[in-house]
């Protein structure tokens, strides 16, 4: 499904991905972890081309996402189409705050994919109902509490009909009462087969839900495997390190 | 101490005057915002070329008294065999003039839209067309709106430089009636409540859009 | 070539500022009048065209000629050899003179007393470099019009004045303006009408009808409506 | 085309004229600064009679053109027994137009430092007074910068409207010597470089400033 | 050390607080607990008289706070007079940027209390010592990390000399692995023997370090009591349906 190959991300000078290879299978759920500044976002981001890798490969479905030397135009058109099957939610949920919910929902389906306007509308309705934000599809954003916001991103992703779902820290802008509902969405997608990977520091979800995890520490990967494993008894020395913030006491 | 006899009488005069100042602001008006967010949008692509030009036009316009534009264009584009007349001079060289603030007043509300904007929408597959239309360009209006009022009630106002160009709007019809009638006080007072009328109902307009536009 | 443009146009365009009583000036119907505008459409109209004053600032006339915004000035503009560097002239078509102008309860008796004083000129005049170079220590104020410096002779900062014999004579008698004349004319101007250079036929058609109207009482009837002399 | 002869020898009367066009921009820019922070600061004032006062006026400033308001001062003043003279007539003039542009600049500033600075300074026992002198007027200082600059440079070109009240600056300067030399387009050329030069300083001087003020 | 009678507070229409008492002894630590919007903040804020109480009194040391009846001057003077004894520490930390780290801390000192400058930087030093924030004494708040700059606000609250003070949420806009460093600076404090009234989420924060914890829904205190007793076995059920989300499984 996802194939990243050997992947590398300079910010000027400074090596902030140093060589990741990940392969991501159909229905899989890979949870990243590890310590602010590892390369967590970046990696995510380079998935999406919002970040150039500045080497490596990138296969979605098999296809070259970072194919070289396609005329300007042209490689633009390559990764529109290639962005909407992948679909990103983001920390900071990235509404459009000029729309209404259904109206963030339904456009890129209708402006993008050219769908119909009654039929994305219709569609829409279906992902909101399927999230729980139907009865707000005439909502402005800003009327919303933090955990609806993100579950009309995700719903706005969905929309999309992506065969993968990217999430950046989904929950760490929310309250702590609010962080459940829409760890409730993402799991509910899980279990409805979405290949997903999904940065997080929700540890118990990474536990529940993910089938593979992967630690990542500047830049590199140290460690992955099941979630049992990794939690449990991982390998690395440095894995334990920051996996013991989480677990002792009040983390002190 | 004001002569109310000859401020009545002369009035009409002026609401005349103030009909042409209201003509060329409008036309004034629209082609600027259309130069504002030309070069806005140029300013801010990639092509370097593009850039420094539509950085050179802001500029140069911004460092230069729009009276000295005015002339240029009233008096130097006839010597290269472009004659648009005074109205259209007028309307042209304010045009340029707001423009290149407005320009700056869009950049800003462009600037100041969240770069996760662009990102959502890009990740959405939208192309940066697209996602500016309609996603960024639309959040920009609102933020660069107050701005944009305030250029406007400073076009209305400098609409009197058009004088200059052979145009009796509305500072020039109360210079002449002062000319004739030897009244500078009167006639600059009732000049001044007309502009007043002019740029406070601007400023009412212009509030009302803005409560249309926040969300 | 400008005759046959006009001719063309069936209009003949000329400029002044409408700020100049009583040659030019707005009347209270907010139309422009006065002795050059009715000098300017009696010339058109010996050439079998409409004449059309257009009003524009004195900073910019001689700008807007070379543009061919208008076809002539007709507004009071004196012949003199600066000017001739640029453009042309008709024949003259009044005469008057520079005049210093002084509050009527002012001491100032004669242009001798003017030494140290302070001069009001309006700006782009030919008074202004008068002044410069014919009164010793004089201190030089410019003005865009006549009216504000009737203003401020009244408040006392500036001492006097000097513009056109007639428009200040016309102010004191139409417009109560508390002036009294200081002396007599400072020197004497011609006044003509403005055309671009290299036109001998515009020229002479002009001259022309300024001749036959000066000849056959026109020119008189227009004078002593508007200024109360023969100012030929 | 141009007649390089005669701008080469009539470049030091422009630069004269440019010298008092820098003359009056500075004196007026520090009073239109106090009267800008002030009236800021009356506008924010919890007193309604204040308030509507600073807001009185700002907008007769911002809405009658700055022509009639240098005419009031320099000729209306003198008939109420005040005689400020021509150069101070202007400055005054420039600083209350400037002033009331600076107003809203600087209360842009004020409201857009966020509220937790104001309580958290309270909540250390601060008095209002005391919080907004050392802690959010110069966070608003540093906001309103851009504004402010943009104010200062529109305040240099604005100048050439003292014209009218007989001093004789830079524009003033170009067109007493298009009067004499009948070569407009080399005098506001000329006059225009001179603009651009005053203007341009003005903006490296502020990106300066802006570049010290960054925290 | 504070007593809160009967404390109303109302926005408009809306009843925010319904009537609390509260009454704090010297040196003990007050967790406040409660859902989203049940009026926390605005009972601390209220202490300080950043909010106007609308009916009830409050007593610091055994001065009425909220007087009544005084002219405007006087009850400021009054008022800055009693705050300065009252630290507060903000979710947001509200550090001031134009001032480095030891300017941050010095201002009131020098400006509200008319300390000299060299005892005031004496003092301040000490105090970023304990909060281990010394050695960035001159760098500027926004080189910051969030913990490193919720314990300047802190060290700037203690460089007042104040008999309590107050945290509303102090940790919650931090990263995770950020919270860990302040909620041991304020473990500490309370181990020193400071007055203190702790707004927080963190429960196992309030569970350790806590006298006393208060819980409160839609503006009235349900339960008050030790830690132990409150989060083993709690009488009301609205307690228990509050604490379960923190309890149960990734909050689900
Ligand atoms: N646009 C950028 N330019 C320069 N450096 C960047 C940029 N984006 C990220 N970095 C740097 O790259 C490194 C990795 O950042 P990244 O955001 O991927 O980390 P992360 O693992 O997502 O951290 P967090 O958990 O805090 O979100 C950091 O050192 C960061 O400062
Ligand atoms: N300035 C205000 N004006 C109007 N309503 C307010 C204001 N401040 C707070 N409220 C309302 O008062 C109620 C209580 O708010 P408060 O901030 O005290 O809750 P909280 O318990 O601190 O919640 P949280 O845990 O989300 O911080 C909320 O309904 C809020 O909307
Ligand atoms: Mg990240
Ligand atoms: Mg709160």
């Amino acid at each position: 499904m996802v194939q990243m190959q050997n992947l590398h991300k300079y910010f000027g000078e400074n090596e902030v991905l140093q060589g990741i290879d990940i392969s991501v299978a159909k229905s899989e759920v890979v949870a990243v972890i590890g310590p602010s500044g590892s390369g967590k976002s970046t990696l995510l981001r380079c998935v999406n081309y919002l970040e150039e890798p500045t080497e490596g490969e990138i296969f979605i479905e098999g296809n070259l996402l970072n194919v070289k030397g396609m005329r300007r135009k042209e490689f633009q058109r390559h990764l529109n189409r290639i962005r909407t099957k992948v679909g990103m939610v983001f920390q900071q949920f990235n509404l459009f705050p000029h729309m209404t919910v259904l109206e963030n929902v339904i456009e890129a389906p209708v402006h993008v994919l050219k769908k119909p306007r009654k039929q994305a509308e219709k569609a829409a309705e279906e992902i909101l109902e399927k999230v729980g934000m139907l009865e707000k599809r005439d909502a402005y954003p800003k009327t919303l509490s933090g955990g609806q916001k993100q579950r009309v991103a995700i719903a706005r992703a969905l929309a999309m009909e992506p065969d993968i779902m990217l999430f950046d820290e989904a929950t760490s802008a929310l309250d702590p009462e609010l962080v459940g509902e829409v760890l409730k969405t993402m799991e509910d997608l899980a279990k409805e087969g979405m290949t997903m990977i999904v940065v997080t520091h929700e540890m118990d979800f990474a536990r529940r839900v993910a089938d593979r995890v992967v630690f990542i520490a500047e830049g590199k990967i140290v460690e992955q495997g099941k979630p049992e494993k990794i939690f449990a008894e991982p390998d690395e020395e440095r894995t334990k390190q920051f996996l013991g913030t989480f677990i002792n006491g009040f983390r002190s | 101490m004001l002569d109310w006899g000859i401020m009545v009488h002369y009035f009409p005069f002026l609401l005349q005057g103030a009909v042409l100042t209201l003509k060329i602001s409008v036309f004034a008006l629209i082609l600027g915002f259309i130069f504002g967010i030309s070069a806005a949008l140029l300013k801010l692509s990639k092509n370097p070329l593009l850039r420094s030009a539509a950085g050179f036009y802001i500029w140069i316009i911004r460092s230069t008294p729009l009276l000295v534009q005015l002339f240029l264009i009233y008096f130097g584009l006839p010597q290269l065999g472009i004659d648009l007349g005074s109205f259209f001079s007028g309307v042209l060289g304010l045009a340029l003039n707001i423009g290149a603030y407005n320009a700056e007043a869009i950049r800003g509300g462009i600037i100041s839209v969240p770069s996760g904007q662009m990102e959502a929408s890009r990740s959405l597959g939208m192309s940066s067309r697209l996602a500016m239309r309609r996603i960024i360009l639309p959040q920009a209006m609102r933020i660069a709106l107050p701005s944009l009022g305030n250029n406007f009630i400073i076009l209305i106002k400098d609409t009197s430089l058009v004088s200059t160009i052979t145009l009796v709007e509305l500072t020039l019809t109360a210079q002449r009636l002062i000319g004739s009638t030897y009244k500078p006080f009167e006639m600059y007072l009732m000049a001044a409540f007309l502009y007043a009328v002019l740029t406070t109902a601007t400023s009412l307009v212009l509030g009302r859009v803005e409560k249309r536009m926040a969300y | 070539e400008g005759l046959d443009d006009v001719k063309k146009k069936g209009e003949l365009t000329f400029s002044l500022t409408g700020q100049y009583p009583p040659f030019n000036f707005v009347d209270d119907k907010n139309t422009v009048t006065g002795f050059d505008v009715e000098i300017g459409k009696a010339v058109a109209e010996r050439i079998g065209v409409t004449g059309k004053p257009v009003t524009t600032a004195w900073d910019g006339i001689i700008a807007g000629l070379i543009a061919s915004k208008y076809d002539l000035i007709c507004g009071s503009m004196a012949i003199t050899e600066q000017r001739l560097k640029s453009i042309d002239f008709s024949d003259p078509y009044y005469r008057s003179g520079a005049q210093i102008f002084a509050g009527n309860s002012s001491d100032i008796g004669s242009s001798a007393d003017l030494d140290g004083k302070k001069i009001g000129v309006t700006l782009g005049t030919t008074y202004e470099q008068w002044v410069r170079e014919n009164i010793k220590g004089a201190e030089i104020k410019t003005y865009k019009g006549v009216p504000d410096m009737i203003l401020e002779t009244a408040t006392g900062r500036i001492d006097a004045f000097v513009t056109d014999k007639i428009v200040g004579a016309m102010a004191i008698r139409d417009k109560n303006a508390p002036l009294k004349l200081v002396g007599g004319l400072l020197y004497e101007e011609r006044m003509g009408i403005a055309m671009l250079k290299g036109n001998p036929k515009l020229k002479n058609a002009v001259n022309k009808a300024l001749a036959d109207m000066k000849n056959d009482g026109t020119y008189e009837k227009i004078s002593m409506k508007w200024l109360g002399i023969d100012a030929r």
